[in-house]
């Protein structure tokens, strides 16, 4: 059976997923790998969410965001983009690819763009192959 | 009174030929025992220049003023164009006339003290009278509307009455699968609304009810409502529909625009409100001929039904009515080139619209109208789907011979049932014929051309006749822009009918005294910056009944007559057809 | 190639009758509701569209106003009461005026005065030629036997004073050759005019030389049964001009070219040829005169509403020609010699005029350029040799 | 720790969800989860009847946790949540898991849809374990209201609000109130005069005791919640300080400068203008060329910059209402003007404007369609000998014929765009603009003139380009909102701000900075942080940034979110 790979998805209420919601209002069709998780501000995205996410098993973790100066609460989603950052170094030592995780900015008008990202992300994510880190962490325990 | 209500009193200079007089002691008195906050003295240059006049009230703030002296009403005229300038009531200006005799003896000083303390405690009181605007409020139609405006005001912690002719509220929007151009469906925007004004504690639903008579005068109107018999108590029923399958009448469901059929005793839709069941009286062999009653025999609550349930006339006080009867679809028969009722398969857009709705008689199926052993036209599921489908534009409307006007919303509906038949049936042929399209609205022309990409044909002129040929629906159209003409042959016609006012609308506007315009729509009175206020104060208007819009317009439209109805009980006064100033005395 | 719109049209379309047809706002429905109509001629808003921009080399080279019968179907259930059918019927009398290259019709139906000044002229020259060359003989009054013969009717070729019959009946011979040369004239012109028009002017219509030839047949079967008309739902109208036409041409053959067997001395007894074809053709002329009097009077119908002077001026001079020629009969066989000699005057004087005026520049030239514009037509298509280059839908 | 009892509702949504996922199926694995007592699915959940099956299992059942996987939670959370709260369970006890929205409209292959639902189904039954009862706030709220725009719909709510006696305050950032329709010389249909209506009403804000109207001065900052918003505002180089209840933003729109399109030639030929010249040359009274003689033909060219998809790809919905206009004041002025109106649709819909479109017809206005996606008209330069300076080319439709139009005088019907203010507005009150710029309403028909942001409404054309009569009747909309909570006199606030558990709070202020409201401050004497829970707005940058998990944002704890991934990964285990 093809590899469907299953994306963990953070999606912030104002922007990211409102602009879902059009994507699905609008009728766009995209891969259904992603599991979409509400949060009031990509600012609330913890690194324990992401390193939750990889543990049980996701094979990609995607944080979405209000465009830098959208955020309904002015600076969340400038905390998003420092942590990003300072997580997108630390899981190469956790020997995950980096492009396993991605940070986009998705405002409320662009369903489209969503779509669009949902099967890109999807794309990468399928060359890259199932993650070994949840089998991993079974052996050690 | 309410804190931001400031009385003034204004001593006139005696007219000439007196001498003006001192008035301290009669100020005094003014002051300390009528406690008028603003006292003006003989002012001489006051009433010669109005801008000096109104930016005095304007300073003092002054919501009423009493003009004292000799013969004051010479000042009145000038003093009422300055409130109603501000939008004050020209009755707030009141006159203590002290008569000719100006001279301050001992025994003309009391009467003059008596005449300020009257005239004083009248404006108080008329204060007070006019303060006391029936708070409530009756809506009249439930449709998305009058359910808008309910929940408003309802919402504001006012009492609503909302007046229903039919069995349930929802009006013609609960018709309809989904709504342009955001494709959601119409249930789930209607329906949460419909579940709020059912359970809302300030909002009383009074269905089968029509208003046959309203007088009093704006502001306390006195309505009498006349409650026809539902025969099944509302409180008591469990909606659990055994009557329904029992009965034995069966008749065309006006719900389901004559697609399905119904039981005497019914339930107008699933998700209706009340989700209670009600007796049809003409269809009901009790209550025609006085034979069956099966459903009383087999209802589980005892007492539930009673057959013998009699129209009653209710009185309600109310200080606003917001009319929002909501329209008429054109019937299609008044055209019999389109040959609809003589062939089948020629489906008003109301039908279709049920057709493809999921709660519909096929469950959303697109398929033949076929005629079942007793003779009425019903839709099944296995009687073949249609693989070419005509949208017919402007039927009835744009028309001199039926409705001149345009009525708005057929471009836009006929778009969208064009794309859910292409979602129900990718390969059907989809033509539409159109005069012009009207996409004018947000995210409307977008709409407009995502179905052109869909591959729905737009066919630009008005097909003229529909005949039936073996089976087949002739068409008779001139493709003007590939100037060509076009006959072919079609399996299922849609004619996208027009908007006509509702048959109580010439009834309505006589009773309420508003008057409607040369198609029958009801007319505002200054359309063009305030579309919702009518001729009668107190009297607001919502919806299509006020001219052909979609439901957005419509819902805006019901929250501005909710405007209206809350500034005039807030505010404790009801402002007449707009104030303006004398000089723009509109004709 | 461009062609420039010309707004002042529309004053000029004006004078040849209707005010109100400019909101036609383009849906289309009296095309698709006409049983004319066909993927070249989508009359009547073709016709409405050209009329609207002013596009008068357009308007003029198309055929498509001929075509329609006027059955007021379109009128009916126009959205815009736009009146694409008496748009139709004023197309064709601008068209009239168009292809008469003399600009004597368009003066006719611009100025009705003139056509009235001309009418009358020609009517009085008519009387003054005849008088001058057929005077009456002085004793019609005195002894009106001598002028009868054997069977009690007036020998009327032998009216004139001093003229035999038989010369009396060549001078008229002579005056009908001259006026019916003088018509084909004008009528011939200005057909080949129409021709340059429709075919010849359109440069890219490339047809068949045969076809000339093998389409000719549509021109005769139409000018004799006007098939098209038969079309429309409302056939009394079909009839009725069926009638007026076998008759009005049979009386003009007969005229023209057969005066000698018609106008003869002797009585024939009623079930003779000559007395049968005369009986039909007036009745035939008489149906349709009344059905047309009433039906432009009561304005019941929706193509009588509009009644261009033309349209009356045509019928009454119709009617007085019948009438007359009844009148000739009846006082012939009832041996009145001076009453046959004026009425048969007045029938010349009422004859000659709607001859020579209705015919080539006024209504009646439609006789010729319907058959023709039909045939033209067929010319058109045969040349295009119609593929649809659009193959938007397949129409069936 | 009290037993917890799930229950799981499925909605179908008429076809809309159960179309693409096997509703039943995912119902049947709800009920496998554990804790879960009861799992259905029905037609329409939002409907009477379906919320009172679920009010009727809490009580039978008492159940006290709910999941209803159904459309968006941002149109029916507040639905299902007042049916909790009628069946007296507490209201934040309830999960939403959207599978319309995010799942049966979006994906077609039904397998792995109906997986993707259970997965999302399975994550909110196991977050709703770790939610906890939380009670709604109620604020007073400030009678006063900020009414951006000095537009008709700025107007027309100032007004409505002030005659009920309460303060307004007028921000306007031109120097005089009228906006768009100042501009106008008429109104449509019925031709009367667009300052008869406006002075009145500019007349009666001006000189209202209740409204302060603040010219030439723009929104710079605002903070605070819906009935307590505090507003700086830039005066004419002063800045004030504002207290108000409710922001109804007005702030209108502005015509599009057809430069961009070189076809018609704008400023590059002469006697070119738009319609605003255009309604400027009316209000003086006369119709002018540049060479001051009066014009003989005068083209009106509809959809410019409008429906086309490189400029503004909507439908400004007034032009051709407004061109039908303009041809029936020019002829009023020239009647020999010959008047030609270029349209692609004629889109004259509104009450008597129909009617208006016969009547110009009757007039002898010639009507000319262009193809608005084919090829434009092309306005160039009319050769020496001709009559007029301008010539337009074009494929005309409805004959099927190029031709060319002689024109003296070309109007454009320009399209309408947003204020370029819009981006820099919409940071500020933190409401979102869509891809036109135009700000988005909440719901387009559930509620149209409030947006996301609680307190802050927005009327007129700043939402899209409309008439006259429809952005009045949106400001008394708003009016009538703000109103209603004025009269309630308090107003429910979101309770989702964060809190602090000090036994594990170890003072280092890490949350201080982070918050962007400065909504947390340090306790000196107990050394740890402390929320103001009023300036919180529930963001949760600190709950993230906290090393020690001591600062939390309610209903979005950490153990709630860290369960819903575990329940969305869980399905990976059984496949």
């Amino acid at each position: 059976m093809e590899f469907e790979p299953k994306i963990v998805a953070f999606l912030c209420n104002w922007c990211s997923y409102t602009g879902a919601d059009l994507a699905g209002t609008s009728r766009m069709k995209y891969s259904p790998s992603l599991r979409i998780i509400r949060v009031m501000c990509s600012g609330r995205i913890c690194p324990t969410f992401i390193f939750k996410a990889f543990q049980e098993g996701a094979d990609g973790v995607l944080v979405c965001g209000c465009h830098p100066g959208d955020c309904h609460y002015n600076e969340g989603n400038y905390k998003c983009l420092r942590r990003f950052k300072l997580i997108e170094k630390y899981i190469r030592q956790m020997g995950i690819e980096p492009d396993r995780i991605r940070l986009a900015w998705i405002s409320a008008s662009e369903g489209k763009l969503f779509a669009e990202l949902a099967n890109e992300m999807t794309q990468t994510i399928k060359n890259l192959g199932p993650s070994t880190i949840k089998a991993q962490l079974e052996q050690m325990v | 009174m309410s804190e931001y209500d400031r009385i003034g009193i204004i001593f006139c200079d005696p007219p000439s030929g007196y001498t003006p007089v001192d008035l301290s002691d009669l100020i005094i008195f003014v002051r300390d025992n009528l406690k008028i906050p603003v006292i003006i003295d003989q002012p001489r240059y006051l009433f010669s220049d109005f801008h000096v006049l109104m930016e005095t009230i304007r300073h003092h703030r002054l919501t009423s003023v009493i003009l004292a002296g000799i013969r004051p009403e010479r000042f009145r005229q000038i003093v009422r164009t300055a409130m109603t300038k501000l939008g004050y009531q020209a009755e707030s200006v009141v006159i203590a006339d002290f008569g000719d005799t100006w001279c301050v003896y001992e025994s003309q000083v009391q009467n003059v003290y008596e005449l300020l303390e009257r005239v004083h405690s009248q404006v108080v009181d008329k204060r007070h009278q006019s303060s006391h605007i029936q708070q409530d409020t009756i809506v009249i139609g439930a449709g998305i509307a009058g359910i808008q405006a309910s929940l408003e005001i309802a919402n504001a912690g006012l009492k609503v009455y909302l007046i229903e002719k039919s069995g349930t509220i929802g009006g013609h929007m609960a018709k309809f699968d989904k709504t342009f151009p955001t494709l959601d469906c119409a249930a789930c925007i209607l329906t949460p609304k419909m579940v709020e004004v059912g359970q809302h504690p300030l909002i009383e639903l009074m269905t089968c009810s029509e208003v046959v008579a309203v007088n009093g005068t704006p502001g306390h109107y006195k309505v009498t409502v006349r409650q026809s018999p539902r025969w099944v108590d509302v409180k008591s029923c469990i909606g659990c529909g055994t009557c329904s399958e029992k009965c034995p009448v069966k008749v065309s469901s006006e719900f389901d625009e004559g697609t399905t059929m119904r039981k005497a005793i019914y339930m107008p839709f699933p998700q209706a409100v009340p989700n209670k069941y009600l007796i049809d009286g003409e269809a009901c062999r009790f209550i025609q001929e006085g034979k069956c009653g099966v459903c009383v025999k087999v209802c589980p609550v005892t007492g539930c039904i009673n057959l013998y349930e009699v129209p009653r006339e209710i009185e309600i006080e109310a200080g606003n009515i917001i009319v929002a009867n909501g329209f008429k679809p054109f019937q299609a028969s008044r055209i019999d080139r389109f040959g609809y009722g003589k062939y089948p398969n020629v489906l008003t857009s109301l039908e279709f619209e049920r057709l493809i709705n999921a709660a519909g008689p096929t469950g959303g199926e697109i398929t033949f109208r076929t005629t079942d052993k007793k003779g009425n036209s019903v839709f099944v599921n296995d009687s073949g789907k249609p693989q070419k489908i005509g949208i017919i534009h402007c039927v009835g409307s744009r028309d001199e011979n039926f409705n001149p006007y345009c009525s708005k919303v057929c471009c836009m509906y006929s778009l969208k049932l064009a794309h859910l038949v292409r979602e129900k049936l990718p390969s059907a042929e989809i033509f539409e014929y159109f005069i012009d399209m009207r996409a004018f609205g947000k995210g409307y022309e977008e709409f407009y051309c995502r179905i052109q990409d869909e591959g729905v044909r737009m066919i630009r002129g008005k097909t003229a006749r529909v005949d039936q040929i073996d089976g087949h629906l002739h068409l008779r159209t001139e493709d003007i822009i590939a100037g060509r003409m076009l006959e072919q042959d079609m399996d299922m016609i849609i004619l996208s009918i027009g908007l006509e006012p509702a048959d109580d609308q010439k009834k309505l506007s006589d009773i309420l005294g508003i008057d409607v315009d040369e198609y029958g729509w009801f007319k505002a009175v200054r359309y063009e910056i305030d579309p919702v206020r009518t001729n009668r104060p107190g009297i607001w208007i919502a919806g299509v009944c006020q001219g052909p819009k979609d439901i957005p317009d419509s819902v805006v439209q019901a929250s501005a007559a909710a405007a209206g109805v809350l500034q005039s009980i807030m505010s404790d006064r009801l402002t007449d057809s707009e104030v303006f100033p004398l000089t723009y005395m509109i004709n | 190639m461009i062609s420039r719109v010309d707004p002042e049209f529309k004053q000029e379309l004006h004078k040849y009758g209707l005010r109100e047809w400019n909101e036609c706002f383009h849906c289309g429905n009296c095309t698709a509701i006409c049983p004319l109509t066909k993927d070249d001629n989508l009359f009547p808003r073709r016709g409405i569209r050209l009329a609207q921009m002013g596009l008068k080399k357009q308007l003029v080279s198309s055929v498509d106003p001929w075509l329609c019968y006027y059955c007021g179907e379109c009128t009916e259930t126009c959205p815009r009461n736009a009146n694409p059918g008496e748009l139709m019927m004023v197309l064709r009398r601008y068209l009239t005026s168009c292809y008469d290259w003399t600009g004597i019709s368009r003066l006719f139906y611009t100025r009705k005065i003139w056509e009235l000044a001309a009418i009358i002229l020609i009517a009085l020259g008519v009387i003054i030629s005849f008088l001058v060359f057929l005077p009456p003989s002085p004793d019609l009054f005195s002894k009106p036997q001598a002028f009868i013969n054997e069977q009690g009717g007036v020998m009327i070729n032998s009216l004139a004073n001093g003229i035999s019959a038989s010369r009396f009946v060549q001078l008229i011979e002579y005056g009908d050759l001259l006026m019916a040369i003088l018509v084909a004239g004008f009528l011939i012109s200005n057909i080949f005019h129409m021709f340059y028009r429709v075919i010849l002017s359109d440069r890219n219509l490339k047809f068949p030389f045969y076809s000339y030839f093998t389409e000719f047949w549509s021109l005769i079967y139409n000018f004799v049964t006007q098939a098209r008309f038969s079309k429309c739902d409302n056939r009394t109208y079909w009839i009725g001009h069926l009638l007026v036409m076998t008759g009005y041409t049979i009386m003009f053959t007969l005229i023209v070219a057969f005066l000698k067997e018609f106008q003869i001395e002797e009585i024939k007894p009623w079930y003779h040829w000559q007395r049968l074809l005369g009986y039909y053709s007036t009745f035939g002329i008489l149906f349709f005169l009344i059905y047309t009097f009433i039906g432009r009077i009561r304005k019941t119908d929706l193509k009588m509403q509009f009644s261009h002077p033309s349209d009356w001026m045509f019928i009454v001079l119709l009617f007085f020609t019948a009438v007359t020629g009844i009148l000739i009969h009846i006082f012939r066989v009832s041996g009145l010699p001076a009453a046959t000699y004026f009425t048969y005057l007045i029938h010349l004087a009422f004859l000659v005029p709607m001859i020579v005026i209705e015919v080539p520049f006024s209504k009646w030239s439609h006789l010729a350029y319907r058959p023709f514009a039909v045939y033209f037509d067929r010319l058109r298509r045969a040349g295009q040799n119609r593929q649809s280059i659009v193959e938007l839908t397949p129409a069936i | 720790m009290e037993e917890i009892r799930i229950g799981v509702y499925i909605c179908w949504c008429g076809t809309n969800i159960a179309k693409n996922v096997d509703v039943e199926r995912v119902a049947a694995e709800a009920g496998k989860l554990q804790g879960v007592v009861v799992a259905r699915d029905y037609k329409y959940m939002c409907s009477d009847p379906g919320q009172d099956l679920m009010v009727k299992d809490i009580q039978e059942m008492n159940l006290n946790r709910i999941v209803v996987a159904a459309c968006s939670p941002r149109i029916h959370e507040i639905t299902f949540r007042k049916a909790l709260e009628k069946a007296g369970l507490n209201p934040y006890l309830f999960q939403m898991a959207n599978i319309r929205e995010q799942v049966s409209w979006v994906h077609d292959d039904r397998e792995k849809a109906t997986q993707k639902a259970i997965d999302l189904v399975t994550g909110a039954v196991k977050r709703v374990r770790w939610q906890e009862a939380l009670n709604k706030r109620s604020v007073k709220v400030n009678p006063a209201t900020l009414v951006i725009g000095g537009g008709i719909a700025g107007l027309t709510a100032a007004r409505e609000i002030a005659r009920t006696g309460r303060i307004v305050f007028l921000v306007e950032k031109e120097k005089s109130l009228g906006g768009m329709m100042k501009k106008i010389n008429r109104t449509f249909p019925n031709l009367d005069e667009a300052s008869k209506y406006l002075n009145p009403i500019i007349e009666e804000v001006s000189s209202h005791p209740h409204i302060q109207v603040y010219l030439n001065s723009q929104l710079v900052k605002l903070s605070g919640y819906v009935g307590n918003f505090i507003g700086t505002v830039n005066h004419k180089e002063t800045q004030s300080e504002l207290e108000f209840g409710n922001i109804i933003v007005a702030t209108g729109l502005k015509p599009f400068k057809p430069t961009p399109l070189s076809n018609y030639a704008y400023k590059r030929l002469p006697n070119i203008i738009t319609s605003v010249e255009f309604e400027e040359m009316l209000s003086k009274g006369y119709i002018r060329l540049d060479s001051r003689q009066e014009p003989k033909h005068v083209a009106i060219i509809h959809c410019v910059g409008s429906r086309n998809p490189d400029f503004l790809p909507y439908c400004s919905r007034t032009c051709c209402q407004t061109a039908l206009k303009f041809a029936n004041q020019i002829k009023d002025l020239l009647p020999k003007a010959h008047v030609y109106q270029i349209y692609a649709d004629m889109r004259s819909m509104s009450k008597g404007c129909e009617e208006m479109y016969s009547k110009t017809a009757k007039r002898g206005v010639m009507f000319l369609m262009y193809d608005q996606k084919g090829k434009l008209p092309y306005i160039r330069e009319a050769g020496k000998n001709e009559k007029t300076r301008l010539v337009i080319e074009m494929k005309e439709l409805l004959s099927g014929e190029q031709v060319e139009v002689t024109a003296d005088l070309v109007i454009l019907m320009v399209g309408m765009e947003a204020q370029e203010t819009s981006k820099q507005l919409s940071q500020v009150l933190g409401i979102s603009r869509c891809s036109n710029n135009f700000y988005i309403e909440k719901h387009p028909k559930l509620d149209p003139v409030a947006t996301t942001t609680d307190g802050v409404f927005i009327v007129g054309s700043c939402q899209a380009p409309k008439e006259i009569s429809d952005s009045a009747s949106q400001a008394k909309a708003a009016a009538a909102r703000v109103l209603a909570m004025i009269n309630k006199d308090w107003v429910e606030v979101e309770v989702i701000t964060s809190s602090v558990r000090e036994e594990i709070c170890c003072g280092c202020q890490i949350c201080v900075h982070v918050c962007p409201y400065g909504a947390i401050e340090f306790l000196k004497e107990k050394k740890v942080s402390c929320v103001n829970e009023v300036i919180c707005k529930g963001c949760g940058t600190c709950a993230s940034a906290c090393p020690t998990g001591a600062i939390g944002s309610r209903h979005f704890t950490e153990k709630q979110i860290l369960a819903q991934i575990e329940g969305v990964m869980l399905q990976l285990l059984e496949v």
